[in-house]
């Protein structure tokens, strides 16, 4: 129980600051002087002590979605699977309910940036709305054949399955999944090619556009909860398709996966290094190549069994 | 018993004489008189032989007698106030009357009688009359119109007469004189020694009675006549020509039935969906009251032919009874809802206020909505049994998928018909202008007539007793 | 005459939930009828014949309370008729209801053998000795699936439901499609009952469109009420798929697969109810104040009219089935019953399923989006029009009838347990397992699937949990005492206007663009340009319509088909008005060869000769030479 | 000796089926009644049957003389067309005609296997009733479709005393009586047509 308590504020302590380790390091990457990788936490109690402006346009929706979309982040890290082996995770809680968590969150983010009543905002939402729609069927059939394979839905199961047996007779379609998870990974986070975090060009931006015109704690919550959803996902596809260093030690086993955390920050930093954001209209073929492999993940599971 | 049957038709036929200029109204009520005797005759021990063997009196032709007079009925009355939607002149009138008399013997004859030859008598007699009635509108169109019933009418008549001669040639041999009897026939059917003969003649007899009712490939004359005739006419030519031919069909086919069932089911269902798969395209074209109500009429028959030779006795009588209720009474509206605006459907309901303009558009809408069998009219029931003694035979054939084919094709263009009928009544209410229109009271009691013979038809006791014919 | 087991109670007590409220908001929404007698006297006639359906016990009461209930909800469409296209989809309704009767109708009958007022438990033994069975299911496809709304029979829902008066599209999308899926099951269960793999199959594969469909149509929809229309089509989709599921557990004898699945199914049809009866209350409340049921005309409302927007964010949490919602719940339970598919060996199964799948992940996607775009654009923002404007909360009977309507969500969301032991009873009177102790092992706290591998939910501890979440954050917000300003949206120094917001139009662009092999739209775009420029013009118009793929294809092209064979017709019965005698002739002719040839010796050489001969006598006597 | 006016009263009907003149038409229908009043005695007194005797004076007073006498007065009365040309063409009539002879006796042909005697009237009749038809298509006046329907008339009464030995008494009656009455109401119908071209002048 300790362990998993601890687990839980690690990782929620550690959220801003893998996004901004990525930052630092596509900085360094490009010959640029980096920023500091604790700039999230900076950010974060700098907002903190702003005030807060509303809009006058804006309604109970502004009030309180915010909240709205942290929390089911936040009860959704209480259900990931768990980093030390014998540590206490939750077990009634399935994939398919992270997904919907997950779904609700964004859900509000949506109305949030409608409620605004800005151009941007709107668009913002339009466009989370259309890729979002695209995610979701991959999300599912990707869990789908994960938890086939792992041989539970539920996520603590399934970590704790797959860990102990690495199931290398569907390595096929285990990859696939794979594939498919790591795209619905930058697709939901808002990383390039998909969106790009860093930029405020209403051409090209997604999340940012919804969240303009929210300042002070209000921001602070956004920005929070969009760190505790890469964290979320960093930490399930490590989990879950990098399923060693499980049964090491606590602090060991803590520290292995932490480091693979900041493993696939650093993929994700490298390939946003080396990627163009996508066009809206082209975002859609790396949807559908996830869709793709998701559903050939599910297929060769099923009917060929590897 | 027979003069009591015939006295009111000869009442009629004596006032229609007299040049008073009250008479009409007078008129109107003696042919309230003719509901009596029918009433008594449902008292009577069935069969009652009202004259010897030539008419018998049973369950089933005093149903359709009783129908036909209330129907009677209700035209008389609602021809009280035909002047105030048409031209039409005393002297007109009284022909008209006159010539109903003469018309109501002839059906009094084809109905009861228990004689192909008597019955065929009753039909010549009523339809020659009606040659006449179709007169009283003095329009070039009921002109051309009365002389194509007067030759059509006499081919189909004519036609229906071959036929009796010839089944009763082919009887003759075990039954002499008597093989015009319809009951020894019936009997005895199973004896007749050249049963092709036999369906020759009752093929001819059908297709002669087919023309009569407008089946296919004869449409469109009934509508035509009926179109330039008076209202009144041709809600008597729905409501009781046509049952008088029906009643002589169903008795020709229940000896059918006996002598080779097959052949006859065979030929009277090809005929039948032949005649609803053209009608229901003739309806969808449809543009006026009177042609559609009229096509709808002879879908009815079809149906009602069909329903008979299935087996489907309850059936087929319900949906005649309901029939012969709601075609009269859609005529006579069709005359109240013609008499401003002709020909236009859009917002034909529309206008009518107060207690008797509600009441009357209400019970217009009723049996619109009747006549395409929803529920509560009889016509639903009727239909649901009717189609389901249809399914039972087709279980019993050899064809099964042929026959549920089939049955499905007569579904679907039945729906051809419910959706005009739909377009039509959403027209009528909710299209078009609104403007005040008139509605009188001998009509709207006529209306409620039919109205309430529908609901007869739907009282257990009505039930039960159609279930024992 | 009447059954009243348990499959019937359970939709006695759904129509109950769904038209109690529904009462209450009819009779504050009555000040906006005109026709107020004829509206009640068919409401309640509604009503009635609805609960006559689902208790009839014979074949007889069944298809006459079920003419009665198409009868009434026809009428109750043209309760208001303003424009030609009300009268033009009452008739749609109307016909499209009659086909479907017309094939009810013809399975009674074979399955009753004429009888139709026998009981239904009769009906078996006949069905049994009938040598087509699928004929008959299918027949009970058509029959009530038209009904129901399920693709490719769904086009009559978008133009019916929209015409109704508010509280009767509640009924007719909430009540009377579930009365229609009560058919379906009452006769698939009573009469049908071994089902071949097939059928199963079939079902799920309409179920699976459907939901594609639905949502997609829903999304290029701007009438609010069409919008909603067409997210009923989507969730009989996702019914059909639990219920397909379960046809085919049952074939493979999984039977608590099969159980579970038929739960999931029916639980979601208690869902669609309560959150499609709300969002159509909502809908109509909006459009009471509002005039107009054009989205892009509403805006800003849930300044106006709070509660109405409270309930319709419920149900559109709902119907997007986010957790912890019921529609979540219940699309879990479908899920997790195609997980059970794991097990099966059959190839067209393990292909049919994914399939499945995708097609109702794609669903719940799209439908997230469809209500965001409803929710933010017709509540959120400014007011669009002065109509929104000007707009108020409803009366007290209105929100009534929304406030219960939400209790009936909420109470699914809270007491599942107790609903899905009442189906589980339900499903046990018809012959299968229960799964209720499997499901619930260990108490009502967690929810298992009875899937090998299945997951957990549960649904108390989620929502308990986000709400001490969100207290807790909202708590430390105030904790902290923020500062708050109040100022201007910022609009890149323009002022942001109602005309500077996102339209629903431009919202659903994007996902518009990607389905545009299956919209086919059709864009209208108009700008008044400044000096030719291409980029400066002062004034713009755009359009889009969504072609109606099904309709075009199937509707519309059979009326061509009857328009021509009738102008056929037509033209060929006129010629009795001159050839009458020659008509009789070749009448006469062909019945009496007929008999010769057909009842007396039939033979190939005189047939052809009679064809030859009826031909050359037609051409010559009847059409006659061309002048 | 009946054979030979069944086949006068055939040969009469064909003949008027080529007639192009009214009044010669409505001479042709008499003789075709007459040869039909004929058989009618014949056969009465071959088979000593009183009620077809009646049958055949009332054929020969009513439609020999009687019918034709009046649609000759009426036509005077009410200025029919008189020249009367067939709508089918004669290459067709000649065609037609043999062939409809021919189709009934292969109609009437099972017949002969089930009853011995009269088979042969009843394809006869038939054909005669195909013939009246025919007469009645290929006019469009009304007069001669009137003699068409009467013609029909002759076929069945044809039928009935050939081919069932006479029909009962009542029946025959009967008939008579509605032919009348269809005279009257011929007579009624020309008679407003009459009226009403006064009425237009």
């Amino acid at each position: 129980m300790i362990l998993y308590i601890t687990t839980i504020v690690v990782l929620l302590l550690l959220a801003p600051l893998l996004l901004s380790f990525i930052k630092s390091l596509k900085m360094w990457l490009l010959f640029k002087r980096p920023t500091s990788i604790f700039q999230g936490y900076r950010n974060f109690s700098k907002l903190l002590s702003k005030e807060t402006i509303v809009s006058e346009e804006t309604s109970a929706i502004t009030t309180y979605a915010p909240f709205l979309v942290l929390s089911p982040l936040l009860v959704t890290m209480f259900f990931l699977p768990p980093v030390v082996q014998g540590a206490f995770y939750v077990s009634f809680v399935d994939a398919f309910t992270i997904t919907g968590l997950i779904s609700l969150s964004t859900f509000f983010l949506m109305l949030l940036g409608l409620d605004s009543a800005s151009a941007f905002g709107g668009m913002g939402s339009s466009r989370e709305a259309f890729i979002s729609a695209l995610v979701e069927p991959a999300m599912v059939l990707t869990v789908f054949s994960v938890s086939m394979m792992a041989g539970d839905l539920g996520v603590g199961q399934a970590g704790v399955n797959l860990a102990a047996h690495f199931p290398k007779e569907h390595m096929a379609s285990f990859l696939f999944a794979g594939i498919s998870f790591f795209i619905l990974l930058l697709a939901e986070n808002g990383r390039i090619p998909v969106d790009n975090p860093e930029t405020h060009l209403e051409l090209t931006m997604v999340h940012e556009a919804m969240i303009l015109d929210l300042t002070g704690v209000y921001l602070a919550i956004i920005e929070t909860a969009s760190s505790v959803k890469f964290v979320i996902f960093a930490s399930l596809f490590v989990s879950l398709f990098l399923p060693f260093g499980y049964t090491y030690a606590a602090p060991l086993a803590i520290f292995v996966f932490i480091a693979k955390l900041f493993g696939v920050a650093m993929v994700v930093a490298i390939l946003e290094v080396n990627t163009a954001k996508l066009r809206l209209f082209k975002v859609p073929n790396l949807l559908g190549i996830a869709i793709v492999f998701a559903f050939l993940s599910l297929i060769t599971f099923y009917v060929l069994g590897a | 018993m027979i003069e009591l049957l015939l006295l009111p038709a000869l009442i009629i036929f004596g006032l229609s004489f007299v040049k008073s200029k009250k008479v009409h109204k007078l008129l109107a009520f003696a042919s309230f008189l003719i509901l009596l005797p029918t009433i008594a005759l449902f008292e009577l021990p069935k069969p009652y032989h009202l004259l010897g063997d030539y008419l018998v009196a049973d369950t089933l032709n005093v149903y359709i007698l009783f129908v036909s007079s209330i129907v009677g009925i209700g035209v008389a009355l609602a021809l009280l106030t035909l002047n105030k939607h048409v031209r039409v002149s005393r002297k007109a009138y009284r022909r008209f009357y006159r010539f109903f008399a003469i018309f109501w013997i002839g059906l009094i004859f084809s109905i009861l009688s228990n004689n192909m030859g008597i019955y065929w008598i009753g039909l010549e007699l009523a339809t020659l009359s009606t040659v006449y009635m179709i007169k009283t509108n003095h329009s070039n169109a009921a002109h051309k119109e009365a002389w194509n019933y007067m030759i059509v009418g006499a081919i189909a008549i004519s036609l229906i007469l071959f036929g009796i001669i010839l089944i009763y040639a082919s009887a003759k041999p075990i039954l002499g004189e008597d093989a015009m009897n319809f009951n020894l026939l019936l009997a005895h059917a199973k004896e007749i020694k050249s049963p092709f003969l036999f369906e020759i003649g009752f093929a001819i007899v059908s297709v002669g009675m087919f023309v009569k009712m407008g089946f296919f490939p004869m449409n469109l004359w009934l509508a035509n006549i009926e179109r330039a005739s008076f209202y009144p006419v041709a809600a008597l030519f729905s409501g009781i020509l046509e049952s008088a031919v029906i009643v002589g069909f169903f008795r020709f086919s229940k000896i059918a039935m006996e002598v080779n069932y097959d052949h006859l089911f065979t030929f009277v269902f090809i005929y039948a969906i032949l005649t609803i798969f053209i009608v229901a395209f003739l309806i969808f074209r449809t543009k006026d009251f009177m042609r559609l109500f009229s096509l709808s009429g002879v879908e009815h028959m079809a149906l009602i032919a069909l329903f008979w030779v299935s087996g489907g006795t309850f059936a087929a009588l319900l949906h005649f009874g309901a029939h012969a209720f709601l075609k009269p009474a859609l005529f006579l509206s069709t005359g109240v809802l013609e008499s401003q605006g002709k020909y236009k459907i859009a917002g034909a309901l529309r206008g009518y206020t107060g207690k008797k303009g509600t009441l009357f558009w209400f019970l217009v809408s009723l049996f619109l909505l009747a006549v395409i069998s929803l529920p509560p009219s009889p016509m639903f029931f009727s239909e649901l049994y009717g189609f389901g003694a249809m399914i039972d035979t087709a279980k019993s054939s050899h064809h099964l998928l042929a026959m549920l084919g089939a049955i499905f094709l007569l579904l679907v263009l039945l729906s051809i018909i419910f959706y005009k009928f739909i377009d039509v009544y959403q027209s009528m209410k909710y299209e078009g202008k609104e403007y005040q229109k008139k509605v009188y009271a001998s009509e709207l009691i006529a209306l409620m007539i039919f109205a309430l013979g529908l609901v007869g038809l739907m009282l257990p006791s009505t039930l039960t007793y159609l279930k024992g014919i | 005459m009447f059954l009243f087991d348990t499959l019937s109670l359970i939709f006695v007590a759904l129509i109950l939930l769904g038209t109690i409220p529904n009462l209450f908001y009819s009779f504050g929404y009555l000040s906006h009828i005109e026709r107020k007698r004829h509206y009640l006297l068919h409401y309640f006639t509604f009503i009635f014949s609805m609960l006559g359906v689902v208790t009839a016990g014979n074949a007889l009461v069944f298809l006459f309370f079920w003419e009665v209930m198409s009868l009434t909800s026809w009428q109750l469409i043209l309760t208001e008729v303003e424009d030609k296209e009300t009268i033009k989809a009452a008739r749609f309704y109307f016909i499209m209801t009659h086909f479907g009767f017309v094939f009810l109708l013809l399975f009674f009958l074979i399955a009753t053998d004429g009888n139709i007022d026998m009981h239904f438990v009769d009906m078996q033994g006949i069905v049994a000795l009938f040598p087509y069975p699928t004929l008959l299911f299918f027949m009970l496809v058509f029959g009530f699936l038209s009904k129901a709304g399920a693709v490719p029979f769904h086009v009559w829902l978008p133009y019916a439901h929209p015409a109704a008066p508010s509280p009767v599209s509640a009924l007719m999308s909430g009540v009377m499609l579930k009365v229609a899926l009560y058919g379906f099951a009452r006769f698939l269960f009573d009469v049908l009952y071994p089902w071949p793999l097939e059928w199963g199959i079939v079902i799920l594969v309409i179920g699976s469109i459907s939901s594609l469909v639905g949502v997609l149509y829903a999304l290029s929809e701007h009438d609010i009420k069409a919008l909603l229309a067409n997210h009923s089509i989507e969730n009989i989709g996702i019914i059909l798929i639990g219920f397909g599921m379960g046809m085919i557990f049952d074939s493979l004898h999984l039977e608590t697969l099969s159980t579970f699945a038929f739960i999931a199914a029916f639980f979601h049809i208690f869902n669609h109810m309560s959150f499609k009866s709300l969002l159509f209350m909502g809908a109509g409340s909006v459009l009471h104040q509002t005039h107009t049921k054009n989205i892009e005309h509403y805006g800003g409302l849930i300044k106006s009219m709070p509660l109405t927007a409270f309930t319709f964010l419920l149900a559109s949490i709902s119907i997007s089935a986010l957790p912890p919602s019921n529609g979540f719940l219940s699309e879990w339970m479908i899920f997790q019953s195609m997980l059970g598919s794991y097990n099966i060996s059959d190839t067209s199964l393990k292909l049919a399923i994914p399939f499945a799948i995708f097609a109702l992940a794609m669903t719940g996607g799209l439908a997230i989006a469809c209500f965001v775009k409803a929710y933010g654009i017709s509540f959120l923002g400014l007011h669009r029009s002065d109509n929104a404007k000007h707009a108020h909360e409803v009366n007290f009977l209105m929100k009534t009838g929304m406030v219960l309507m939400a209790l009936v969500v909420m109470s699914l969301m809270l007491f599942t347990p107790f609903y899905i032991g009442w189906f589980d009873k339900m499903l046990i009177s018809l012959h299968h397992v229960s799964v209720y102790d499997k499901m619930f092992p260990d108490g009502f706290w967690h929810m298992h699937s009875v899937a090998v591998h299945g997951g957990v939910v549960s649904p108390l501890i989620l929502l308990a949990s986000l709400l001490g979440v969100t207290l807790l954050l909202v708590f430390a917000y105030k904790v902290l005492d923020v500062k708050k300003r109040v100022y201007h949206t910022w609009g890149c120094g323009y002022k942001t206007t109602a005309k500077t917001q996102y339209s629903a139009t431009g919202f659903a662009g994007p996902i518009r663009r990607f389905f545009n092999w299956l919209y086919k739209s059709d864009e209208h775009f108009h700008k008044e340009k400044i000096m030719e420029h291409e980029t400066k013009f002062s004034d713009a118009h755009y359009e889009v319509h969504v072609k109606p793929l099904f309709e075009t294809s199937l509707y519309v092209n059979s009326k061509k088909l009857i328009n021509l064979v009738s102008y056929w017709v037509y033209r060929l019965a006129h010629f009795e008005q001159t050839r009458y005698a020659a008509m009789i002739f070749n009448l006469m002719l062909l019945v009496l060869f007929s008999y010769r040839i057909f009842f007396h010796a039939f033979s190939w050489a005189t047939f052809v000769l009679e064809s030859i001969v009826m031909i050359i006598s037609i051409k010559v006597l009847i059409i006659g030479d061309k002048k | 000796m009946v054979d030979f006016f069944i086949g006068l009263f055939l040969a009469s009907l064909i003949t008027a089926l080529f007639t192009t003149r009214l009044y010669r038409l409505l001479n042709w229908y008499a003789f075709n009644s007459l040869t039909l009043g004929i058989l009618a005695l014949l056969i009465g007194t071959k088979l000593d049957d009183n009620a077809m005797l009646i049958t055949g004076v009332v054929t020969i007073i009513i439609k020999a003389i009687g019918i034709p006498y009046f649609l000759k007065s009426f036509s005077q009365k009410f200025h029919f067309v008189r020249q009367i040309q067939p709508e089918i063409k004669v290459q067709y009539a000649i065609m037609l005609i043999p062939a409809i002879l021919v189709f009934t006796f292969y109609l009437a042909e099972p017949i002969t296997h089930m009853i011995a005697n009269n088979s042969n009237y009843v394809a006869i009749s038939i054909s005669s009733l195909f013939l009246s038809l025919l007469l009645m298509m290929e006019h469009k006046n009304i007069a001669p479709k009137i003699v068409g329907f009467l013609s029909m008339e002759n076929s069945l009464f044809l039928l009935g005393i050939t081919a069932t030995d006479g029909m009962p008494m009542l029946v025959e009656l009967g008939i008579f009586f509605d032919l009348l009455m269809a005279i009257v109401v011929i007579n009624l119908l020309f008679n407003r047509e009459h009226e009403e071209e006064l009425n237009n002048d």
